[in-house]
């Protein structure tokens, strides 16, 4: 492996439509806050990309505690989207990140399709972001979230009304909790969306046995980690087959060969979302691991894995 | 003396360091002492402060463990757990020479108010822990401190031994009246307060209990900071798992928190559901 | 706890329809064989149920290997219901189970709708099962299987046609890779299902990265195991919430707890399935843990935990 | 002579046997040698069969994982293991008076043509973990034994003395020559099928091998005997996640094998995917 040291870089460069990324490896939006909080373990520029926590347009409480419980390789949340607004959200966190020389890409919320064009014009005004992640799969709000990404109709609606919003890319963020994932990501495709993000988390619940209650508040919230991960990597394989624009692959991604899966799947970047809490330098791990494992067998740039899946 | 409980020195950024187990003992049934060599840890963390375990290393997920610090000692760190659930239980089995990686110092501590000569440290069962490094502290800055322990029975009185060689007076309940007298930590603590003698207090342990000692300080019209436990997945204030209902809004107990000033507390909002 | 010992033994007995089960504890069809597999781990006369791998009009091969693969708190399988035929299966397998005092569940498979109903036709005229489990949501093949599980209208249909096929209780199993698990639910009850029982594994993929090929031959298999138990619970909750009839609850279960957990979400009975690979006594430790259980907290009848979740 | 090789005396039915850890030594690069204290297993186990392995107990799941009983000491039995993923990577990490679960003896051995006095063995790497026993066995019998083991190097010949005391010739065959000589087992297995002196060839190793064995016995019109590997969940025959293309239709590896006469074999069936 020594020998492997001496070979050239790879170039680990992808694009997302229009956005450059000097690597695939981005944070998946909630789990790195708006990226300040994982300053104290992650240099931040070296990251692909911060994709930030939700934003909408006024602020939202979030839901009651208890908001997460653990399962078996996996974890549920039911922290719904609270956030402090847009207006917030781009003098502190925004302006913030904007000091930074990282790509950074706005997740955005909202409760009615208009909502969501609304965040993005706001944020347009501010200067703009580097590229919108349009969230239509929260499964933690009653209103809004997940109910625009189960039906064609309503995603296709949320993706055109944010398409009018930006010139800018526009990564539309679908849920794995419906029949057929391809049928959404074609309709919001088709509304002019540069990239779709998958997956969001799957609807869960755990219980007490002994207070017969529900872990959560909520009752119900939002599976994610490597429990995950067969689901996400199947996913990402069918929209990647199925469409001609880029996909960012997540679900349980904790190492630098998980990353590789979905790349062969079809991901042009990665995200990393749960795995950040069980240890704070996972982006950097994966930048890195991703990096050896390309120079040790020779793959001169990492883009040459997107979709090299062998069936 | 009340908005400045709030103003923390911003102390010093986390760290994540691999720390070798040194010690890991039984102190009582169901509890560990953990003692780890984490001399960066060691250095920084202040008391009431809190480290993120990840109690075993490997394939399979887990999500790290929140404690407190409860001592240092040298460039060692000691922590006090109870074991409750599958982290804990594998906590338990760490022996000596495995190395397990912590992430901290995280959190607000406790903060004396500038005036205070006296203080009471209310402690109910692993509430003990994060009062441990406290009493030592306040009691090398000449501070006066009292101490009201609660715990099930008398062998579960954890941190006795401290509380007793650095307080004037510590005062003892146990749910079954094997040490002290039968009853909650709130029966001391409020004798404690109604004194007169105390002029702040520090408290934790179930949250009830930490609710009841705050409104026994405010009707005494005395500062009370408390150390409020929620669950938490990052522990650094990105995933907003450990919300805390106060006057001033949602705040993160591992960032905003766990100390706060009881008085900005809204306690109806939900703790940690209680353990079988 | 060794008071509770002295405590009376509590009625372990659930009823799904008219079927009457000594204990809630059942079998998962496909990962208990025909139950003599694991006749020399299992005294099966201690079972609620055996539930028998599924079986269809003619053999069928199942699909090529590899056919599993290990995931975090689970395993993919896409063995795609090989088996024997129903005539093999009569004669050699339904004849030893009847020599048992046991209730026999056949989990039923086919091509077309009208398969599944010339299987049952079939196996009633060589004396019947104690009840069918209708098997509309098998990932694993191509034609049949998961296709008449995931819209409404053909799983109507294959419930009806059974129904029409028999009087005895028939159990219709459900696939958790739709958007609206409630909604097929109900278009199968109003058909005349007795029960239904939830889930069968959600569609997933794994990949070796290191030869870029998918671990299983047929590219996408079943995720079942812990895993999968958050969405399983969830699922469980929602049917039967919505449901008057009664629910079977399957999904990673590998402990007593586990089993109180899908009970108390609304499960009257639970099937236990990958986890017999791991303990083959898996069912004999949930039934002997469940009644300890229930004793212990002086639940006089399991029934009692049914829905029992206080929201 | 053909059908007959299938005909197996019912065996001891499996048990479900608390095995404590014995040894668990490293004997090799990557290879491990475990020695678990499995009486019941010990008494019934024949030649060929294999046990079932929980390599680690507790919280997490884990599917059991397949090892040939490579020789029985007393109640003990021995298992030559490679370490090439997460279970394994977790056997080499048990140690003595640790105590895993086993599931065993399984599945049908290999059996003896009647009239066979001189047998071959071909074993590819660890595939001489199963013949280990059997190399024992018939030496005893009286039966006389030619092996023709293979390796990537000399340190990987696994089992090399037991076949050596054992057998009346041991060739050998290494990718680098650091012992006998330079290429695949399937030379001296040549050689030795070509000579004309044995009668019946019992092989076990990658799956190419065993294949390119069997055509070499076919081509001698001796019998032959291989031992497959396949992905196994239950390992009891329910799960139907081992089967195997023959003659006869789809078999289980774990009931109906993992020894079957080669004749019967569909070779193109997929196998095992290559470990990286
Ligand atoms: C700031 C802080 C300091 C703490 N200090 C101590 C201490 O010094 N000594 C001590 O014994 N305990 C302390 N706790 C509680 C301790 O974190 C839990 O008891 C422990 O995480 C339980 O883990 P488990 O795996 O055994 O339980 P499980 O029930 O298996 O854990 C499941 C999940 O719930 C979480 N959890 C369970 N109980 C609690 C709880 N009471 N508080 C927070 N999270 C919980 C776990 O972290 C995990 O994410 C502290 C908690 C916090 C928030
Ligand atoms: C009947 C039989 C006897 C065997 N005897 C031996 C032996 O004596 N010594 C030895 O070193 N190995 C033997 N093997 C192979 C051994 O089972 C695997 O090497 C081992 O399971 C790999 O586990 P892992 O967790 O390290 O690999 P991982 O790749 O992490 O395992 C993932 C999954 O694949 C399965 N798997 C991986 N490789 C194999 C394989 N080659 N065969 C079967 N399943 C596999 C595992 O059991 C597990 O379910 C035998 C296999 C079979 C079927
Ligand atoms: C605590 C938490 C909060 C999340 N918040 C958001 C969010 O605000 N917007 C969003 O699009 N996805 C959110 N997600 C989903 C993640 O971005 C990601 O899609 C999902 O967790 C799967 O990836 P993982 O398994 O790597 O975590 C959240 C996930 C977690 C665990
Ligand atoms: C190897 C395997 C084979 C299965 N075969 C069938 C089948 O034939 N018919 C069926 O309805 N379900 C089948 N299932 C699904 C299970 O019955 C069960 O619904 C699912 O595995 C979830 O439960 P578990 O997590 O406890 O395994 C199979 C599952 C596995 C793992
Ligand atoms: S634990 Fe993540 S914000 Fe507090
Ligand atoms: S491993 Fe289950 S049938 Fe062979």
């Amino acid at each position: 492996m020594n020998a492997a040291d001496q070979r050239p870089s790879p170039d680990m460069r992808v694009r997302l439509g229009t956005l450059e990324l000097r690597n695939p490896v981005m944070t998946a939006s909630g789990t790195f806050g708006s990226g300040r909080e994982f300053s104290d373990f992650v240099d931040l520029e070296r990251l692909g990309a911060v994709v930030t926590k939700g934003v909408s347009m006024e602020p939202w409480p979030g839901n009651d505690s208890p908001r997460i419980a653990e399962t078996a390789s996996g974890m549920l949340n039911s922290i719904g989207l609270q956030n402090p607004g847009v207006e917030r959200f781009v003098e502190r966190d925004l302006a913030w990140l904007r000091t930074l020389d990282v790509p950074v890409v706005v997740n955005v919320s909202g409760h009615s399709t208009g909502e969501y064009a609304r965040v993005i014009e706001r944020i347009e005004q501010a200067g703009g972001a580097d590229a919108y992640e349009v969230n239509i799969s929260c499964p933690n709000v009653d209103a809004g979230g997940m109910v625009f990404g189960t039906a064609c109709g309503p995603a296709s609606e949320v993706t055109r009304s944010c398409r009018a919003a930006t010139q800018r890319p526009l990564i539309v963020k679908l849920s794995p909790n419906v029949t057929d994932v391809v049928e959404i990501a074609k309709a919001v495709a088709s509304e002019g969306a540069d990239a779709v993000a998958l997956i969001n988390t799957l609807l869960g619940m755990a219980i007490d046995a002994e207070s017969r209650r529900p872990k959560l508040a909520r009752v119900v919230g939002g599976l994610s980690g490597p429990a995950i991960k067969p689901i996400a990597l199947r996913m990402v394989w069918q929209v990647a087959a199925a469409l001609d624009i880029p996909v960012v692959g997540m679900g349980g991604i904790t190492t630098a060969e998980d990353a590789v899966e979905f790349m062969l799947a079809g991901a042009s970047g990665v995200a990393i979302g749960t795995a950040n809490f069980v240890d704070p330098t996972t982006t950097l791990r994966v930048i890195d691991g991703l990096t050896t494992w390309c120079r040790e067998r020779d793959v001169a740039r990492v883009a040459d894995l997107i979709g090299a899946l062998e069936t | 003396m009340t908005g400045e409980a709030h103003t923390h020195p911003r102390s010093h950024p986390p760290v994540l360091e691999s720390t070798p187990v040194v010690v890991n003992d039984r102190v009582a049934e169901g509890i560990g002492l953990l003692v780890l060599d984490a001399p960066l840890v060691a250095t920084h963390v202040q008391p009431g402060q809190f480290v993120h375990l990840r109690v075993a290393e490997g394939t399979d997920f887990i999500l790290r463990r929140p404690f407190s610090v409860h001592r240092v000692v040298g460039g060692r760190i000691e922590i006090l757990y109870q074991v409750l659930g599958r982290g804990t239980r594998q906590m338990s089995e760490l022996e000596q020479g495995d190395v397990i990686d912590v992430v901290g110092p995280l959190g607000n501590g406790w903060t004396l108010p500038d005036d205070a000569s006296h203080a009471l440290l209310v402690a109910g069962g692993l509430g003990a822990a994060p009062l441990g490094m406290w009493a030592e502290r306040l009691a090398e800055r000449g501070v006066a401190v009292s101490v009201a322990q609660g715990a099930p029975y008398s062998e579960r009185l954890v941190a006795r031994e401290l509380f007793e060689r650095v307080a004037r007076r510590v005062e003892i309940a146990t749910d079954d009246g094997s040490a002290g007298e039968r009853g909650f930590v709130t029966g001391p603590a409020e004798r404690l307060i109604r004194s007169g003698e105390v002029e702040v207090v520090f408290a934790c342990g179930p949250e009830r209990m930490q609710q009841a000692v705050a409104n026994l300080a405010a009707a005494a019209g005395i500062p009370c900071q408390v150390s409020l436990e929620r669950l938490m997945a990052c522990g650094i204030g990105a995933c907003l798992s450990c919300v805390v209902s106060t006057t001033e809004g949602l705040k993160r107990a591992c960032v905003d928190g766990p100390v706060f000033d009881a008085s900005t507390i809204k306690w109806e909002s939900s703790e940690v559901p209680p353990k079988h």
